[in-house]
């Protein structure tokens, strides 16, 4: 896995490109939690290029996304593949998490 | 149609992989089950949802039966028939203490305890084996 | 950089898979040999020389040792160190005949013989070794 | 591996995709064989879509050349991808199959 980062004004994009699991999720984790400490107001994490993801992948944005209320941040998902869509559904995270269609509805909505 | 007609002159489907305990070799894990769904003629949901599961299952051997130690050796058994898939998970690690693999509640919103329910989503029996060598996962998915 | 970095942490990178002597898994041995050798930072050429080394290596074990039948077992050993890797293929069938193994000459134009070619092509040093029960191809290849 | 076969006068094209070994080889050879039988004057085997081929797909090429050359016909090659044309010279065979870069090429060649 590889992420790319972008920041713009309030915003940090965070793209994620291969497969999260319990190898790859700590870089991740380590990129998140950066944005948490610098109290980033909106982080966008971008799985377009993410073919699979296992539950480290997801307590990582469980974790992030916490940690972010804490300074009313807010921590948007974009362009899930259907599989991770699936399975965020099934972890019932759907709700919990904002979840966008692209990048560019992420960045507006 | 050929595929088909190949599986029934492989009269044993059986398969397994070893691989070290490190997470860099779970990937290993996923495209040895991927692999070998796909040529028996598995459906692309059953196969991501066992892919899934064993990763998870293999995360929890690293995690609890190692304590995170990398350089022992896990051991997947793959078997399958037109009745189902079995799946056995092998260690050499520590005996669990308590053998209900709880995961959480869906709905209390904190990081982990998911694993288990990708276990129960993509299995349909599970059964957990020690004995003084070896721990194991016994998985089987009804076809 | 990551990658070199975790591999020292996994102490022994020591793996192996068992798959049936059907055609149809020769391509998941190509895959595992693949997958654990990116894994391990191997430069693409010499993947590419193991993949078919071993490839042709296991087709010989079904048309050889198996004489084509197709429920029984081929097993792949995998080992790396910085110095060699080193591939040991495993089969229960027939003790060969001629240990000689020899391939045809190049430049006579027939079909067949390739394949202990490019077993030679991709490892330093080969040894075959039968038991009682079991046949042995051990290859080393040097880095 | 699968191949598409299109006949163009005195031309059959078949163009193979996948991976060409002990397992798929036989589907190869049984319309390489169909060909020298119906003695096609000029067939084209397009390898563009052939990532791997091991000595069973090779021998199958070997077996056709040999086949086709009985009643003078021709047996070309094309698209090979950098591995594929490594495997040819290695096994001395780049010089004894005609070796075109593309389709095009093999056509008019
Ligand atoms: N192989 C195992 N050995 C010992 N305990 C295990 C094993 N697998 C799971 N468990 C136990 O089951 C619990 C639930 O597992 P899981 O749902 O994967 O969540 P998590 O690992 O995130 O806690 C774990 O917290 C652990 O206590
Ligand atoms: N595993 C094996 N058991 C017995 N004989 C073998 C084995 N592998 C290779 N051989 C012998 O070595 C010869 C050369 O092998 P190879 O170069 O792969 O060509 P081919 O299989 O096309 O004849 C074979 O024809 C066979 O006689």
């Amino acid at each position: 896995m590889e992420i790319k980062i972008e920041d713009q004004k309030n915003i940090r994009i965070l793209s994620a490109m291969g497969e999260v699991d319990m190898h790859t999720s700590p870089e991740l984790r380590k990129h998140l939690l950066k944005a948490v400490k610098d109290k980033i107001p909106i982080v966008i994490v971008d799985l377009k290029e993410v073919s699979y993801i296992d539950s480290s992948g997801i307590a990582t944005l469980v974790e992030a996304l916490k940690g972010m209320m804490k300074y009313k941040g807010s921590l948007k998902l974009c362009s899930l593949s259907e599989r991770v869509k699936e399975i965020f559904s099934f972890a019932k995270l759907d709700k919990v998490f904002e979840i966008y269609k692209d990048l560019q509805d992420a960045t507006i909505g | 149609m050929k595929q088909k007609k190949n599986l029934q002159n492989a009269l044993n489907h059986r398969a397994s992989i070893e691989v070290p305990s490190h997470p860099m070799y779970l990937s290993m894990i996923r495209i040895f089950l991927e692999k070998l769904l796909k040529l028996i003629d598995i459906q692309t949901l059953i196969i991501e949802d066992i892919k899934s599961a064993v990763d998870e299952a293999c995360s929890n051997v690293i995690k609890y039966a190692y304590k995170y130690s990398y350089d022992k050796t896990i051991k997947v058994y793959f078997s399958y028939s037109p009745k189902e898939i079995v799946v056995i998970i092998e260690d050499y690690g520590e005996k669990p203490q308590d053998l209900s693999f709880q995961g959480r509640d869906l709905l209390d919103l904190k990081p982990g305890g998911l694993g288990m329910h990708f276990i129960k989503k993509a299995f349909d029996e599970i059964v957990f084996k020690s004995s003084k060598k070896t721990n194991k996962l016994k998985m089987v998915r009804y076809l």
